[in-house]
């Protein structure tokens, strides 16, 4: 058969039967485009990088779950996130403690100043929709971003790492730096002993919920109105049960996202996590938050909950490990924080392979910037302050969220008890009680020192 | 105190599952590592720590974990979960795998 | 004289099935959060296209019709092999039922000079399985529908389909150039390269068409559709005992009962 | 170019055969055609190809065509698109029918777009419900993407309004003439095709029983639930004497045959029992069973679809139910003999 002849003024189609190759055509390909992966593209792009950025699933964000509060600081630095699709800013924030006899005690938070732009910088998000969003930012500043692509290992030559390994046919590209930002379950950078996997003690399982809800329905019942939200925050025996862990209830627009955190070692030992999601949900605190709403997705993701002492190194040389996959998570029981470390890491490793890069060179040396830069930020400051943390709230864990709550309850009983007898007698019993569980003036005045830094 | 024990909702894992895209990638990305340590073990914690109902071990089995993958979330706590690192764990491949959602 | 054939692949972007849910509070189907993907069954023909490129040499061309956005279905199609693209995009196709669509089709097929044009079985989202006999019918080319495989002989210039029949199968020997329907799930796609996709999404661009460049304005849109859409009515439901049994037991009782 | 649409008259129906013997969806799509033509009053013609195939001409005015057009060449057997195509074309634009009826199989689906083109006819594919209006246009309507609800497609101003329809959807027709009248009836046309002018040559053509699953009074379809093991439901219908189906994920998985589909481009079945084993009950799905007299339910999620469709449900693993069940009703049919 003839080959195509032009037709009139038909301008025939280019045949491009070669395909380029791309070795070396970028100067850093990011591994995984949920937010740490985006931060760094994003801010590479913005230094002049040409960067790759390479997705497992269909689209960003469709592999990443989180509670569902994003603190958004440093994408703000990088983005308009007014235009982002935050769900609600958070106006209030409640810590709760719920025994497992129906018991709450709880402390909310409603600062007028929340109220005020930037609200904070606290905002309620799903992340398929942010996530997808965040990585579309990137691709508008130039980031080529290929989804359905799962990285399975990196290319060496000789220590360095000098590309990836991917699934696809013809799958190995290369380029001076990989930023591995895989998350929690990071496979890659395991498999590539740059780091080790985690203790299941130090590692959380979190299952969630999200519950569709009318918005005046959310706005009734949470006491809102317009874009205001509502983080509330769960401990005690009624939240997650033995383990050690907590609840949460978030409000989206239109929506409220439901689930339970807690250490991986309590579900091996018994504790599963669709039982304690279940006695969550029917807690009698609980329940009427999501009475009537449709559930429309479930969900699970690992947490990695070690703290500074069990961050992985973070440059090597071609490569650095940004977010989750760093460990890169913050719980301090009044704390919650993950995604904005993730965006912190990713911002400084770009700002860094930028320079680097600037300099010709891509080692683990010229790379050190990148942890530096997290050591001095909020980061690994905050990691470092919070350390004690898990091991002390697990030491305590009988204490604090078995005894105090009840102890609470019991208080609470007591002190505002209906009955004949006088209001100072009441006063006492319930000081009583609670002084009974703390193990007396004594320990409890032990107990206020070893927990004083988690307010501080 | 209160005796009103809390109502445990009438909800299956079929139930929430249900509420979950996934695209079948026709193969499994989970496996175990050496089916003779699952033989050796009594604990079967990968079944306890599963939000997903992927790991059974039937009554009638060797002790090696039956997998049903399609239900797999993708979280990893079976990797972490398993005393004995045996989980073989790999990413679903070209796009296969949960789709969420809202997340 | 061979030097290969002319394959022609025709794409079409639909909501992806996958994503159309219905709404169990209102009963209605919401489809309008459906990401834009690739027809499914169109993977089908691309991966047949590529086949048989590589059996009889030449070049694989893809197709669509659809506004700009579309383009995304070439993008599919060239990152999986095809090795170049045609948007044929156009306000005045706004509209279009089968039988302008395969006209579109057919002409665009006729100025590529096809040999043969490869189209999925039918779309997820109109289902109506006639543009890949509208496209031969339009040209006078012979088809070959419901294929499960292919077997080209270049050489006589003759393309052979193994057709799915109802209960059984044909062999049927088409004369080029020729329209064939691949069958859904005839075969497996294989994943585009990485090199390949990622030049399919950041440098390769489809030349684009019009309604006049084809010379077929006054014979396209909705003005030159047939068919028009009368109403939409749900579908009734039947009324069911709707019983819920706990035992094969009851279940048995009740099968033995209406038999 | 515009058209005078009363030019067109008469309800054509279009007898699919396959050596010599006329599939099932003909004599259905007659019946629904009688009915048409009575409400137009016009008549209702059957056009009948192939190879010796007079009697099917014969047959199909027995069944209540007032004429049959009999095309009858070695051109036209076995089937293929292109003779068919232009011979039913050249019938078309001679004749002018103003509704065109074919079956909605694969021969139909294949052929019925070789006629609608050149004729700018409107054609709408795998209808399931077929009415005429007060001026005597074609209502045909089909599930929509989803299947949710039906779409009406009308054709005011091209002619003929054609439609492929669906296999079982209609009762068929029974032959209540005698032959007498037929013959007279019958009308033998020019065959404007010629071997040589064929575009596609048949060269290997098998068919073993062709699957007939509208016909079943008892259907027992699986799907995805079935998990690539069809043997529990195959049992269970061999007990019953019944057909097996399936829906499009079990086809498309390859586990059944496409012949056994139900629903979506499948088939519509309206049997007195159906059960449906491991379908999760996707509204095309139902779209092809909701005419059955009774639907029993068989399903690991007790939230699918299909018990809000069945009659009786019970939630359970269809590879552990319907072993049971197909030993219950061995048991029973073993006692009664």
């Amino acid at each position: 058969m003839s080959a195509q002849e032009t037709n009139g003024t038909l301008q025939l189609p280019k045949m491009q039967s070669e395909t380029p190759d791309y070795n070396d055509a970028y100067d850093a390909i990011v591994v995984g485009a949920g937010l740490a992966g985006t931060a760094a593209a994003l801010t590479m792009a913005r230094e002049g990088l040409d960067v790759l950025m390479l997705e497992r699933g269909p689209a960003p964000g469709t592999k990443n779950v989180f509670g569902g509060v994003l603190y958004t600081p440093t994408i703000r630095e990088l983005v308009d996130v007014d235009s982002a699709p935050t769900e609600r800013y958070i106006a209030e924030k409640r810590f709760s403690m719920l025994t497992s006899d129906g018991d709450e005690t709880a402390v909310s938070m409603r600062p007028g100043a929340w109220r005020d732009e930037p609200h904070n910088d606290s905002y309620t998000v799903l992340r398929r929709r942010f996530d997808e969003w965040f990585a579309k930012q990137a691709v508008d500043a130039g980031v080529t971003l290929i989804t359905e692509t799962t990285v399975t290992g990196l290319v060496r030559d000789g220590r360095k790492i000098v590309g990836v390994e991917t699934d696809r046919p013809d799958g190995e590209i290369r380029a001076p730096v990989v930023v591995l930002a895989e998350g929690a379950n990071s496979l890659v950078s395991e498999n590539e002993g740059l780091k080790d996997r985690q203790e299941r003690e130090a590692v959380a399982v979190s299952v969630k919920e999200v519950f569709k809800l009318d918005r005046e329905t959310i706005d009734d019942r949470f006491r809102l109105d317009g874009d205001a939200g509502a983080a509330y925050n769960y401990f005690g025996e009624g939240a997650v049960g033995e383990a050690v862990g907590g609840g949460f209830v978030y409000t989206n627009k239109r929506s409220v996202s439901v689930g339970v955190a807690y250490r991986i070692e309590d579900a091996a030992n018994g504790q599963t996590p669709e039982a304690t999601l279940d006695a969550f949900e029917s807690h009698p605190a609980v329940a009427p938050l999501i009475r009537g709403g449709r559930r429309i997705e479930y969900s699970a993701h690992v947490i990695p909950e070690g703290g500074a002492k069990a961050m992985p190194d973070l440059v090597h040389d071609g490569a650095v490990v940004v977010g989750d996959a760093a460990g890169l998570v913050l719980n301090s029981g009044v704390h919650l924080e993950g995604t904005n470390m993730a965006v912190e890491s990713g911002y400084h490793a770009g700002k860094a392979i930028a320079s680097a890069l600037a300099d010709g060179r891509s080692d683990e040396a010229a790379l050190a910037a990148y942890p530096r830069d997290l050591e001095d930020s909020f980061v690994v400051e905050n990691l470092r302050h919070y350390d004690w943390f898990q091991q002390t709230i697990a030491d305590d864990r009988k204490f604090l969220f078995e005894d105090l709550p009840r102890a609470l309850a019991d208080a609470e009983t007591e002190y505002f008890k209906m009955d004949r007898t006088a209001k100072d007698e009441h006063t006492d019993a319930a000081r009583d009680r609670l002084l009974d569980a703390a193990g007396g003036w004594f320990g409890a005045a032990k107990r206020a020192w070893r927990f004083r830094r988690m307010l501080s | 105190m209160s005796t009103a024990q809390p109502h445990v909702p009438d909800v299956s894992i079929e139930d929430r599952l249900y509420t979950v895209k996934y695209r079948d990638a026709g193969e499994s990305h989970l496996g175990v590592k050496d089916p003779d340590i699952c033989v050796e073990c009594t604990s079967n914690e990968c079944t306890q720590v599963c939000p997903a109902a992927v790991w059974t071990v039937e009554d009638d089995s060797d002790g090696v974990p039956s997998i049903a993958y399609e239900n797999c979330l993708e979280c990893g706590t079976c990797r972490f979960g398993c005393p004995h690192d045996n989980v073989r764990w790999e990413y679903p491949k070209t796009g296969g795998g949960v789709v969420f959602k809202q997340g | 004289m061979n030097d290969g054939w002319n394959i022609v692949v025709c794409v079409k972007q639909v909501p992806d099935a996958d994503d159309v849910t219905i709404d169990p509070d209102t009963g209605t189907l919401n489809r309008s959060d459906a990401p834009a993907v690739l027809n499914r069954p169109d993977h089908n023909a691309v991966e047949s296209a590529l086949a048989l490129r590589e059996a009889v040499g030449g070049t694989v061309t893809a197709i669509t019709m659809g506004p700009p956005p579309a383009k995304a279905v070439l993008q599919t199609a060239v990152g999986a092999g095809a090795d170049g693209g045609v948007l044929l995009t156009d306000r005045a196709f706004g509209g279009s039922d089968t039988w302008p669509t395969s006209l579109a089709l057919a002409r665009a097929a006729e100025e590529l000079d096809a040999d043969v044009v490869i189209c999925g079985e039918e779309s997820t989202d109109s289902s109506t399985g006639q543009v890949p006999p509208g496209i031969a019918a339009h040209n006078g080319w012979s088809q070959l529908t419901y294929v499960e495989s292919l077997e080209p002989r270049p050489d006589e210039d003759v393309l052979v389909g193994k057709r799915d029949v109802e209960g059984g199968y044909e062999r049927v020997a088409a004369k080029l150039p020729v329209v064939v329907a691949m069958e859904f799930g005839a075969n497996r796609p294989r994943p585009a390269g990485l090199h390949r996709k990622i030049f399919a999404e950041t440098e390769f661009e489809p030349v684009e068409w019009t309604a006049s460049d084809l010379g077929i304005e006054d014979r396209v849109g909705l003005a030159n559709s047939p068919t028009k859409v009368g109403g939409m009515d749900t579908a009734s439901p039947v009324e069911r005992e709707r019983e819920r049994v706990d035992t094969v037991d009851d279940l048995y009782e009740h099968i033995m009962e209406v038999l | 170019m515009p058209i005078d649409i009363d030019d067109y008259r008469d309800v054509w129906v279009f007898v699919e055969q396959h050596e010599g013997e006329a599939a099932p969806v003909s004599w259905e799509l007659l019946s629904k055609g009688r009915e048409l033509a009575d409400e137009t009053g016009e008549s209702l013609v059957a056009l009948v190809m192939g190879d010796g195939v007079s009697h099917l001409a014969d047959e199909a005015v027995a069944r209540g065509a007032d004429h049959a057009l009999l095309a009858d060449d070695p051109v036209f057997e076995p089937y293929r698109a292109d003779p068919y195509g232009e011979q039913f074309r050249a019938l078309v634009e001679a004749r002018k029918p103003s509704i065109v009826l074919i079956g909605g199989t694969h021969t139909g689906r294949d052929f019925a777009g070789r006629v609608a083109v050149p004729a700018h006819a409107g054609l709408t594919a795998d209808c399931t419900e077929l009415a005429v209006d007060d001026e005597g246009l074609l209502l045909a309507s089909r599930p929509t993407f989803g299947g949710d609800a039906m779409a009406t497609i009308k054709c005011p101003s091209h002619r003929p309004q054609m439609a492929t329809v669906r296999a079982g959807v209609f009762d068929a027709s029974e032959a209540t003439k005698d032959d007498v009248d037929a013959a007279a009836a019958v009308e033998e046309v020019d065959v404007v095709v010629t071997e040589e002018d064929t575009l596609s040559t048949v060269i290997e053509r098998v068919v073993s029983d062709v699957v007939d699953i509208t016909d079943a009074d008892v259907v027992v379809a699986g799907g995805a639930g079935a998990e690539g093991n069809f043997e529990p439901i195959v049992e269970l219908a061999d007990a019953l004497g019944g057909e097996v189906a399936a829906s499009r994920a079990a086809v498309d998985e390859g586990w059944v045959e496409p012949a056994r589909q139900v629903g979506q481009t499948g088939k519509t079945v309206r049997p007195h029992l159906y059960i449906a084993a491991g379908i999760s009950g996707a509204v095309q799905h139902l779209e092809g069973m909701n005419d059955s007299d009774y639907v029993v339910a068989i399903n690991t999620d007790p939230n699918a679809a299909i018990f809000e469709h069945a009659d009786y449900g019970i939630v359970g693993d269809l590879h552990e139910v319907l072993p049971k069940l197909t030993a219950m009703i061995r048991e029973k049919q073993e006692v009664v003999v």
